[in-house]
C-alpha cells in the first residue's frame, strides 16, 4: 500500500496489522519481526504477508517451535538497542514464554534502576474459533495485572493499524492481543499515518439505558447483541476498552454515569477477570450502580461446535444479561 | 518379521489413508491434520507395542490412534465431534484419545506431550510389568526445550521411554532445515546416553525394526530410546492451511509412498496377489464407509455437556 | 510424629505439611513426591524434612531445574495411576510450568470425556521475604481463574496441615500455596488424622464494623491489624478464606451483612485479583456495600528491605483502609 | 598470555574473595550468593572481552560483576540495597547490572539469562563491531529447556554468542550427576555443531586460555561457542543456606584453590615475589574497605522509589 493521505480504502484486520509493521521497519532500520511461519509464509493469518520479501530474513525471522526462547531472544534484543515484535500463535502459548515476559521484560527497566529498556511487542491471537481446548483461551486479565506490561486489544481494522503503530513505538514491553475471529473482518483505513494512544477507550455505539464495557472480538458482539435489543427498545453504549493496560477509566465511568448500568463482557473466564477489575474501579468511582458480568462459563472450551458455543458469550446471552441487569435495577 | 505382520501393516496404512480421505471430503468438521504419507511411522511404531504399553502422540493423530487399534468408527465420531467418540467428542482433532486402549492420546500443543509421556512412563515403571510410554511427536517438537528436559530425566531415571520423532521436514511452512540445527534429529539424544537412530519413515519395514529393538531395550530396563523417522507429509499442514511446497516436492514425495512401496515389495516377494490387495483395499474401503456410518448416526453432544468433568 | 489422638503440640508450619505428606506416602504406595532438593535436604524450608529416609528416592524424588518437565512428569505420572506432589520453590518459577499445568492438567478430564484424572498437588511458595523481583510474586489470582485446577492457601498450621491431606485426596489437580513468612510461624496441631475441606472459610477473629477478607500470610497482616484498631475501638472480622478455588461466599456474604463493609486484602496485584473477585461477588449477592480492595502497589517487589515494605500492604496499610472504608460509609 | 595478565587475574581473584568476606560478615544484607572458589572462572572468561562486549550471568554474579570491571564499591552498595549502586539499590543481589559497562548483568532465574542473552547478541551481530554477548550459568542451567532453545536458535542464527557453564557440580544440594545425564556438560553443545570444550575451573590460565580461543571463534563470526568449567563453590549454597557437603569433601575443595594456585605458579615461576603478591593483597584489602566505606556512606533508596521505572 502507498501512502495516499486522506484516501481511505476498505482492508481487512491482517492489512492494517501488516501495514503498521511494515511501515515500522520501513522506518526503523533496527526494528525485527520473529515468530514461527511470519516469513515467506506471511504469518498464519496472513498478517506479515510480504514482509519477508521487503526486509528479507534478517529483519522478517522464521523462528523454530520454541515461544519461551522466541520471547526471551526479543526481550534481550530489545533490551539491547533492536526494536522488536514477537508473534507467538496462540495466546495459550504465551504460558510457555511467561518467564522472559513477567519475570524479565516486565521488571528489567525497575530493577536495573532505569538503565535497561525494554521496547518489545508480544503479539498474540486470542479467542476460539473451533481449535479446542488449548488454543481458545483468552488470558488478558492476568497479563493486565503484571504492572510494565501495556496491554492492548483491538476490535477492527483502524486500532488493530493504530494499536500497532503505537505498540512499536512504546519503550517497554507491550502485549499485543487480537482475535481469530477478527482476521476475516474488514474495514475502513485511511491512508494517513496515525497512532491510537494507549489508554484511550472509544465510544462505538452512544446508548442510554446500559453501558455494556468489552473489547477485542467481543464488541461486535456487543454491537450485535445491541440491534436485538434495540428492536425491544434498549438502548445500550457500547464501550470499546482498546487499551486494558493503562484502563481509560474516565470514558467508562462517564458512560456509566449517564446510563446508570454497567455489562462487562470478555471472551476470557469471569473470575478475576478484567470485567472484575472494571466493576470494582467504577464503583470505587461512582458508588454502588447496577452491574452484571459476563464472559465465559468456567469450563475448558472445546473445538466442538456445539460446547465451544455453550461456552462462550453470544448475542443472544449479552441481550439477556442486559434485560437481566435492567430487571434488577 | 513375517509376511502377515506386513499385510496388517498395509491394511492398518490403507485404513489411514481411507479414513482422511473422507474426513477430507466433509465439510462439518473444522480444519483437520492428517497422516497422509506418514502412515509407515505410526504404523511401523504400534506393531512393536504390547497391550500394556501406552501411546502419546502429537495432534497429527489420526494414523497413531488407528495405528494402535482404535475404532475407525469411534475416532471418525470423535474427530466430527459426535457424543460417541471416546471422549465424547469434547476432545476432537488434536486431542483423542483412549488410555484403556493402550493410548493415553494426542495433545494439540507442540512438545506438550513430551513430558507428560515421560510421567507416564514413571508410572509405568512403577508397575514392574515391563509396559513403555512411547511419544510420537514431530520434527518441530525438537526447537522445544521440552524435549531436553524430558531426555535429562528420562536418562537420569531410566524410565521405560521411546521417543520417535516423525519427522516430516516441516513445521508449518518453515523447512526442518531452518528451524533446526543438528544434523540428525537423532543426535539429540546422544548427549544423554540415550539410544538412538534415524531410519527412512516411507518404509513400515524400517521403522518397524527399528521400533522393534529400541522398545525390545527400553522394555528390557535399558532405559529410554529415540527414535527418528523421516517421512513426507503428502498434504498441506492442516486441511485449512496454505500449501507452500512446490509441484515438484510434492510429486517427489509422492514417488515415496509408504503404502504402495510395501504393497510393491510384497507383490514382487509373492507375498501379496494383486487379488488379495484388491481384496484388502475392498475390505478396508468397507470398513470406513461403515465408520463413517457409525459416526454419523452418533448424535452431537448436548451443549450442558460444556460443564461436565470439569472439576 | 507417631500419632496420640487428642494430644496437642506446637509445631512449625514445615512440621504440619510434612507430616501430611509423610502420612500420605505412608498410606498410599502410590504417591511420591517430586522437586528440587526435597530428597536428602529436606526441602528449602525443611518441609520435607526426614520423608527420603523414610521412603527412599523411589518416591521422594530430587529433580533437576526444569520446572516444565517436573510438572509435566508429575501430571502425566498422576495420570496414569500414582498419586503425584510437585514441588517449586517459588510461584514465580510456576511460570515455566503453565503449559503442563494449564493447557494439559486443568482440561485433561474434560477434553478426554472423564477417561483421564490428574490426581496431583503442585506445591508453590508464594509471597516476599527479602528475594527480589523474580522470587516474591504472589499469582493465584491466575490460578484461581483457570476452571479445573483448585486452589489452596493455608494461612496457620492447622490449615497447613488439613489443607495439605485434602489436596492429596483430590481426584483432579490442586495447587497448593504456602508462603516464605509463613514458615517460621508454629501452632497447635492435634494428633489427630483430619482434613480441612476445600471450600470453607474460617472466621479467625470475629467482629462488627468490617470484614476483613483475606488468605495465606496477609491474614497474620489482618489480625495485627485487628488489634491496632481495636486500641481506637474499632472491631473487624477477619475471614480467612482458606480455600479459592472452590470460594466459599456464604461465609463471606454472612460476614459482609453483618458488618456491612467490606475490606479484601492480598499479597498479589489487586488488578483483576482476588479481592476484585470477592468483592464483585459479595456485591452481586447483597446488593451494595462499602468495599476497598488493598493489595501490592502496582510494582515489581525489590529484595531492597525499603522498597519492599513501601510495596506490600502492613497492619498499618490495613488499618488505615479500614479507617478509610469506615469513614467513607 | 604475559606475566602482566597472570597479576591481573589474581588481583581480580583477590578483589572477589575480598570482597566477598566483607560482604559475609555484615548482617544486615540478607542472604548472599557468594562466587567464593569460582573466582577463576568469571576473572578467567571476562579477561578475553573487550569493552564492547556484554556479559550476562545467573544470580551468582559477584565473581562476575567484579570481573568485567564494575567498581567495587557501587557493587557493594547495590548488594547492601544503598542508592549509589548501579541498579540505584533496586535490582540488589541475583541482579546486578550495569549495561555501560558490558555488564548487561544478572538473572536470579536460573537458566533465565541463556535466551536473553542470545537476544543481545542478536542485537549486537546487527552492529557489525564484532562484539559479542557472553552468558555465564551454573550446572543447573544445564537440566533447562532454555539451554536447548537457545542453543539451537544460536546455531541456526550464527549468533555472537558464548555460553560459559561455570559447573561447581552442586545446583543447592543436588549433585550434578543426580541432576545431568551427559557425560560433560559441555556434550550438550554437540549436536548443534556448537564448539565446546571442557576446563578445569579452578585454573584461571586454562579457562582464560580457553575463553579467548571460544571468544575469537566466536567473534570471527563463527557462530556460538559452549565452555564449561568445572569448578568448586567453597561456601554453602547462599550465605543463609544449609551446607550438606561433609567436612573432607569442603577440605579437599580448598586444596584446588584458584588464588593460592597461581600465586604458588607465579612465585615459583619467578613472575610474582613474596613482597608483590604481599603488596598485592594489602592494596586488594584497601580497596575493599573503601568500597565497603563508600557503600555505608551511601544513602539508602526512599521508598517512593517503589513506584519509579515500571512503565
Ligand atoms: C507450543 C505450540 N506452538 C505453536 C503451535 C502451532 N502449531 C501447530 S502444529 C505446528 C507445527 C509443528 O510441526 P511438527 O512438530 O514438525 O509437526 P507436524 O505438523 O509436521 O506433524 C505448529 C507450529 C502449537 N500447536 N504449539
Ligand atoms: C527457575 C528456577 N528454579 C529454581 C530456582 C531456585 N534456585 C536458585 S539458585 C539454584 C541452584 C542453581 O544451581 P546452578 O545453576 O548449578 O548454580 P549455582 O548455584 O551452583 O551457582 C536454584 C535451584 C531458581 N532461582 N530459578
Ligand atoms: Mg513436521
Ligand atoms: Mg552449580
Amino acid at each position: 500500500m502507498s501512502a495516499d493521505p486522506g484516501r481511505t480504502r476498505r482492508v481487512f484486520f491482517r492489512e492494517a496489522i501488516c501495514r503498521a509493521v511494515g511501515e515500522t521497519l520501513d522506518a526503523e532500520p533496527n526494528a525485527i519481526v520473529m515468530g514461527q511461519d511470519v516469513g515467506a509464509f506471511g504469518g498464519s493469518y496472513k498478517e506479515f504477508y510480504g514482509l519477508f520479501e521487503r526486509f528479507g530474513p534478517a529483519r522478517v525471522r522464521d523462528t523454530p517451535v520454541a515461544e519461551a526462547a522466541m520471547v526471551g531472544l526479543g526481550v534481550g534484543a530489545a533490551a539491547a538497542g533492536l526494536r522488536t515484535l514477537v508473534s507467538i500463535t496462540y495466546m495459550d502459548f504465551v504460558l510457555l514464554a511467561l518467564d522472559p515476559l513477567v519475570n524479565y521484560a516486565a521488571k528489567a527497566r525497575f530493577k536495573t534502576g532505569g538503565q535497561i529498556r525494554v521496547p518489545m511487542v508480544v503479539k498474540l491471537t486470542a479467542g476460539a474459533k473451533g481449535q479446542g481446548v488449548a488454543h481458545s483461551q483468552s488470558l488478558e486479565s492476568w497479563l493486565v495485572s503484571v504492572p510494565g506490561l501495556r496491554v492492548v486489544a483491538p476490535s477492527n481494522v483502524a486500532d488493530a493499524y493504530g494499536l500497532m503503530r503505537s505498540a512499536l513505538q512504546a519503550d517497554g514491553p507491550v502485549v499485543y492481543v487480537d482475535h481469530k475471529r477478527l482476521f476475516p473482518t474488514s474495514g475502513a483505513l485511511d491512508d494517513s499515518v496515525h497512532e491510537v494512544p494507549f489508554g484511550l477507550a472509544a465510544v462505538c455505539r452512544p446508548g442510554r439505558h446500559a453501558s455494556i464495557v468489552t473489547h477485542s472480538y467481543m464488541v461486535c458482539v456487543a454491537l450485535a447483541a445491541c440491534d436485538q435489543l434495540a428492536v425491544s427498545g434498549i438502548d445500550c453504549e457500547v464501550i470499546d476498552l482498546r487499551s486494558l493496560a493503562p484502563l481509560d477509566l474516565a470514558t467508562v465511568c462517564t458512560s456509566v454515569s449517564k446510563t446508570g448500568a454497567l455489562l462487562t463482557l470478555e471472551e476470557g473466564q469471569v473470575v478475576c477477570g478484567i470485567g472484575a477489575e472494571i466493576a470494582c474501579q467504577v464503583q470505587a468511582r461512582l458508588g454502588p450502580v447496577r452491574v452484571m458480568r459476563l464472559g465465559a462459563v468456567p469450563a475448558p472450551v472445546s473445538s466442538n461446535p456445539v460446547l465451544e458455543a455453550a461456552t462462550l458469550p453470544n448475542a443472544a446471552r449479552v441481550a439477556d444479561a442486559v434485560r437481566r441487569l435492567l430487571m434488577e435495577g | 518379521m513375517t509376511a502377515s505382520n506386513d499385510i496388517d501393516a498395509l491394511a492398518a496404512m490403507l485404513l489411514v489413508r481411507e479414513l482422511e480421505s473422507a474426513l477430507s471430503a466433509r465439510e462439518d468438521c473444522g480444519f483437520q491434520l492428517l497422516s497422509s504419507g506418514q502412515e509407515a511411522v505410526a504404523v511401523g511404531v504400534a506393531a512393536a507395542l504390547l497391550a500394556q504399553d501406552q501411546l502419546l502422540c502429537s495432534g497429527r493423530s489420526i494414523a497413531p490412534a488407528l495405528a494402535r487399534g482404535l475404532d475407525p468408527g469411534r475416532v471418525m465420531a470423535e474427530l466430527i465431534g459426535r457424543a460417541s467418540g471416546p471422549c465424547l467428542g469434547r476432545g476432537g482433532r488434536g486431542h483423542l484419545s483412549q488410555p484403556s486402549a493402550g493410548f493415553f492420546g494426542a495433545h494439540a500443543v507442540v512438545a506438550g506431550n513430551l513430558s507428560i509421556a515421560a510421567g507416564v512412563a514413571l508410572a509405568l515403571q512403577a508397575r514392574l510389568d515391563r509396559s513403555i510410554a512411547v511419544c510420537l511427536f514431530g520434527d518441530g517438537a525438537c526447537g522445544a526445550g521440552a524435549l531436553h528436559e524430558t531426555m535429562n530425566i528420562a536418562a537420569l531415571w531410566q524410565l521405560p521411554l521411546l521417543l520417535v520423532c516423525d519427522n516430516n521436514l516441516y513445521s508449518v511452512s518453515t523447512p526442518r532445515a531452518a528451524a533446526l540445527a543438528p544434523q540428525r534429529l537423532s543426535d539429540l539424544a546422544a548427549p544423554f546416553g540415550i539410544k538412538a537412530c534415524t531410519v527412512d519413515g516411507m518404509d513400515v519395514r524400517s521403522v518397524r525394526g527399528a521400533a522393534v529393538a529400541l522398545t525390545d531395550h527400553v522394555r528390557s530396563g535399558g532405559g529410554p530410546a529415540f527414535l527418528e523417522c523421516v517421512s513426507r507429509r503428502f498434504a498441506s499442514h492442516s486441511t485449512s492451511a496454505r500449501e507452500t511446497r512446490g509441484q515438484q516436492e510434492l510429486a517427489a514425495d509422492r514417488e515415496l509412498d509408504p503404502i504402495t512401496r510395501l504393497e510393491k515389495a510384497l507383490l514382487l516377494e509373492g507375498a501379496l496377489s494383486t487379488q488379495t490387495a484388491l481384496g484388502l483395499r475392498e475390505q478396508v474401503r468397507a470398513r470406513v464407509t461403515a465408520a463413517c456410518a457409525f459416526a454419523e448416526a452418533s448424535p452431537l453432544p448436548v451443549p450442558d455437556e460444556a460443564f461436565a468433568d470439569v472439576g
